[in-house]
């Protein structure tokens, strides 16, 4: 049932008949999400941000798959990866720079938690932890309330291949698959868990070759091809809607950077590796799709980037001049209060 | 008033939650058909269907965090554990997930999760299948945990529980499931998750327990007054958060205090209780702070010998009730 | 990799070259496991046995297994229902009996564990536990040291359908397959998890269809034929001494019991479903077989029920007069006292 | 004896213990090639190949789950658990399995296993990232606990938990990683499991503790010095199992007792120390028992506002040791 993008997508046209602002919009989250992104890493250099994680060559696999969603109607669960995902659905370069800096109106945690763990009830944005593959569980129980409930909205859940390791990959799925729960598994394989390659990780090829162990459509797509992301998600989501059950996908992407601020993936990546992978940039795919397609002339990328670029800038500006959490706000919100009897 | 058994008042206390509100449902293994190992939900299956009580596979970190998803999703589930002992692969669901969701959000997001689950020995069924696991999760803020001991206090707490916007990790004694009975109101009542509950009241000593201790402690009590002592016995009930208030004023009052639990003494949850009345109300202490606890081996045994070898009897506590009033 | 054992046991002959007394081996174990089974429940009915699980309906599947492993040098990691398996690997009736008596020589705990938790240090039988699906990581760490150690056992562990929705089942799966020990994982299909079907419990036909998943060869095989079993057990053996890794089978039995003796299964499983199962008796099978095949005569078979019969009344009888456990013995064994240093 | 620090004593202790028995084998995320997240392994993969340093798949059950089944095999595991936060997925092999596998099978099973850790927090590591986990471990008989403070310490326990052919807990304060250094012997030498050691004796007051804060109380102590205070500071070291004697002589000597660690209060390891030392020691005791304790939170911000306002401080330390002497 393992299927690759190429025997799925017949292509109706470029873009799968998206308009061209549309097409241009995809590209405009994607650019500012490596924009926010390597703002960070500035940051950090500079003292500002003590950790940074990347979403650096993930952009395509998250903007594709997102533009699938619905919305303020879908559930997703992003994990620490996820910039991209969080401002397609809704959140501003503002509030993910508050979490950056860690400051009290960081819409994830209030600065409590690490940056981009992200997370907001208003957008069904889902909480994220850190350890990892718990999210997975997470999804699987909000489609089983959904179809509870009678509901169509999906549950959209994002992890690394490493993460697939994890006993709560599994359970997930398989409870997904045995209910035909509404809910999209995407895996972003950038081959590496930290310094840890796939081969010491699991003895397939393909994470999508993990789907058929529970009876649903396991399917590779090149992570870096926004459009093939868009498409296959599209279908998973539309398949979930009609009830006919959870869909796995496997997003091949490439990891730019090192794991994160605290890594040197120099010790453990090979040389020619690093600079393989800067030709692998989705960004640079995606401009000259479009550019052939007509869809983009170099003036328009200019100004969008000049655009994203002073998007960032004021975020930043925002975010560092927003106040630190109170110290005595360390004791809020350990329980809920009691809700009104319904 | 009806006189029914513990398991029937949890039985009773599901029925009527699920019946008042739809979003309520059971997700455990064999909970279905099959009402549950200990039949507590007999009959549901067939009431409410199997969108509502629902056989889960047999896999209880997913049963925790597919709760925890469902509880973020406008439900209010209800997670049943087999047995306690097998909580344990739903660990890291509930201690790093469910208890700490709300405060990493910052109260944006909420967790209204019930996990029943039956603990506790004296029924033989050995290393895996007696075990207390209290301690592991009082231990946890973004928890509250609740070990009722009687009939009323079980259904009371549980509607209590169903209702908490906070997980709530409910501890049914599955001895005390149909030793002990008692009569529960027809009337729709809640009992609060909180406070503790003077079960026996007296002047010489206090001694603090929950579950099937509690039982053998007024067992002791009874056997004590006899002997012309007088024990209070405080039923913990809540766990977490603890009534301090009530343990504290009831050891200024005796100036005496036993803790009593089945659970492995050392690191247990007696320690907690014995650390709180050191600190602050020493000053009323007129002996040691004794504790009561399971021995510290890894676990029950099945052996008949070494089952009874192993559990807290009123026997025993009797004695340290003795010793204690005698100090 | 799904394989069927039609497809590979291309069957040399009846009995894939085994001697006719090996031949009468493996019936007269099957027997053995039945009669001490069955006495079980007697015993337990009798007031005499508080705890009885059933092997019932399992023997075949590990008879043929345990044939095909080398006693003494091989571990093993049964789960509950492995009574066949340890009689085969060297376990005597009666320290199987003193098992269920609880008794202070019970050589799988000392009357600590529940019946039917089996372990013996000299038979490599490795002890298990009630949580399910924990003994499977322990088999891949079994063979991780024996690759470690560069030996040549192999680890065989034993585990339900039910089971395999555990995350451990899983991690340790991939571990193996990663790292290709030498690992045979068995798991005894019986459609049931207590009172849950296999159709609740996954969305796949066959547990085989997971070896692919983790690289691994998956293969079903029907778990109330003991040559089929044992034929792909052989198999998987020899490809784990080679160093080829770790194989999945999955035999196809049936529970011809409750879940265990506090269990009542009429309350989920339909009438004609518990008439059908008492059709599927492995051992009416395998005597059938070697009779057609002049292996095993009418007297034959007569004289082998009388010899188990009087093994298992002796083993009961020895059994239960054994001493309890004293009391004070609770306190031993906390923790193995110090080595002395190599 | 040369200087270093307290993480640099322990890649110390696994390069000789793996020097000295070719048994001993290192099992986790990102051991090997990478040396550890926070270098600890580093130079081994190099030295000792890829079949005695393995980089595990990122499961953390099935590392623990993986070492047991090689400790039963005649190997001597050493399992590292790349921060504490994260051994919660591995609970159920730790506590059903490990810890009870020498029980359950009457003595006949060993599983001679270390697990290795970083725990605490203080490095601005957020909620998970920072956690203490001991109290979960501590409590389960079977298992014994290490929480090592001092490079020499640190050394001799590990090697120490290695030959021990029971399951090791080994705690390592990631604070005290880099921070605290001391000399460490050429020859090869041991620290005991069980034993606590008196880092600074005194007279008026006895304050226990352990990680990050047996030095913020060590400092505390010199500051009360100045002030005419003379605090006796304990490093239990061994929270699993606990030197008890050492405990009550020092607060049968004092008659005052503090204990302090950086875990969540409630239900915390000091419960047991406090509980053990109000039981056995109340005859001495010249004022209440007090504990220090990290709030009751689920765990540690990022935020430095928030983690400073979590973390007890050798400021706060020594404001409760100046009460509890002037009691
Ligand atoms: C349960 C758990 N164990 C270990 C870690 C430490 N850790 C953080 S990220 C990571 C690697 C994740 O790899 P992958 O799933 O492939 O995601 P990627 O970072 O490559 O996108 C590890 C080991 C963790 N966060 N949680
Ligand atoms: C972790 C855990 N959860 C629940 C149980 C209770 N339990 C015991 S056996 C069983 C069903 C096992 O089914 P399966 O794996 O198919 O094995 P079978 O009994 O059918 O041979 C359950 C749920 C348990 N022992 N361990
Ligand atoms: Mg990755
Ligand atoms: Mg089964």
């Amino acid at each position: 049932m393992t299927v690759s993008i190429n025997e799925i997508s017949a292509s109706p046209g470029f873009g799968h008949d998206l308009p061209p602002h549309t097409l241009q919009d995809m590209l405009r989250y994607m650019m500012l999400a490596r924009a926010l992104d390597e703002r960070m890493w500035v940051l950090n250099r500079a003292g500002k941000a003590p950790f940074v994680i990347s979403c650096q060559g993930h952009e395509a696999a998250q903007v594709g798959a997102a533009f699938a969603l619905s919305r303020g109607k879908d559930f997703v669960l992003p994990y620490y990866r996820g910039l991209a995902t969080v401002l397609v659905m809704g959140m501003t370069p503002t509030e993910v720079m508050l979490g950056l800096f860690a400051r009290a109106t960081d819409p994830s945690s209030g600065g409590r938690q690490m940056p981009a763990h992200y997370g907001c009830r208003r957008l069904k944005i889902v909480t994220q932890s850190s350890p990892v593959g718990t999210q997975i569980a997470h999804a699987a129980g909000i489609g089983l309330a959904e179809k509870i409930k009678g509901g169509d909205a999906v549950a959209w859940v994002s992890f690394g291949e490493g993460t697939t390791s994890q006993g709560d990959f599994h359970e997930a799925l398989n409870l997904a698959a045995v209910h035909r729960l509404p809910v999209i598994f995407q895996c972003e394989n950038n081959e590496y868990a930290i310094s840890v390659h796939q081969r010491q990780q699991m003895a397939v090829a393909s994470v999508a070759d993990r789907g058929p162990a529970y009876g649903i459509p396991g399917i590779s797509v090149d992570g870096t091809d926004v459009l093939a992301v868009y498409e296959v998600t599209r279908r998973a989501v539309e398949r979930a809607r009609r009830g006919d059950g959870p869909t796995l996908i496997e997003a091949r992407v490439v990891r730019m950077t090192a794991h994160s601020s605290d890594d040197n993936d120099r010790t453990y990546r090979p040389p020619h590796e690093l600079t393989l992978v800067r030709h692998q940039d989705p960004i640079v795919r995606f401009v000259a799709q479009l550019r052939e397609h007509g869809i983009l002339s170099e003036a328009e990328e200019q100004a969008m980037r000049a655009e994203v670029a002073a998007i960032v800038d004021r975020a930043t500006e925002e975010a560092e001049r927003a106040p630190m959490p109170e110290p005595e706000t360390l004791y809020d919100h350990v329980y809920a209060p009691a809700r009104p009897r319904r | 008033m009806p006189e029914m058994n513990l398991l029937e008042a949890i039985r009773q206390g599901l029925d009527e939650a699920m019946a008042a509100d739809t979003r309520v449902f059971i997700f455990g293994e064999d909970v279905g058909k099959r009402g549950g190992v200990f039949r507590v939900t007999e009959g549901l299956y067939d009431k409410y269907g199997p969108m509502r009580v629902i056989d889960s596979p047999l896999a209880e970190s997913v049963i925790v965090g597919a709760c925890i998803g469902a509880a973020m999703n406008d439900t209010l589930p209800i997670a049943e554990i087999q047995f306690a002992d097998f909580i344990a692969p739903a660990f890291n669901q509930i201690v790093q997930e469910a208890a700490r969701i709300h405060y990493r959000s910052n109260g944006d997001w909420e967790v209204p999760l019930v996990i029943r689950t039956p603990y506790g020995g004296g029924i033989h069924g050995a290393l895996y299948h007696s075990q207390s696991v209290e301690a592991f999760f009082a231990h946890v803020p973004g928890l509250k945990v609740v070990t009722p001991s009687t009939p009323y206090d079980a259904k009371g707490l549980l509607k209590s529980a169903i209702e908490d916007p906070n997980p709530v990790l409910f501890l049914e004694h599955k001895k005390t499931y149909r030793l002990i009975k008692g009569f529960v109101p027809e009337e729709d009542y809640r009992v609060p998750i909180g406070p503790a509950d003077i079960k026996r009241p007296g002047e010489d000593i206090s001694v603090f327990a929950y579950g099937l201790m509690l039982h053998y402690c007024l067992e002791a009590a009874q056997t004590l007054a006899a002997e012309g002592v007088s024990v209070e016995v405080v039923d913990l009930r809540t766990l977490r958060p603890l009534d301090t208030e009530t343990i504290l004023a009831s050891v200024r009052r005796t100036g005496k205090a036993l803790i009593v639990h089945e659970d492995n003494l050392f690191g247990g949850f007696g320690g907690e209780v014995a650390a709180i009345i050191a600190e602050h109300a020493f000053e009323d202490l007129d002996g040691p702070v004794m504790r009561i606890g399971g021995p510290d081996v890894p676990a029950m045994p099945f052996a008949h010998s070494l089952e009874a070898a192993f559990m807290p009897s009123p026997a025993s506590i009797a004695t340290a009730m003795r010793r204690l009033a005698a100090y």
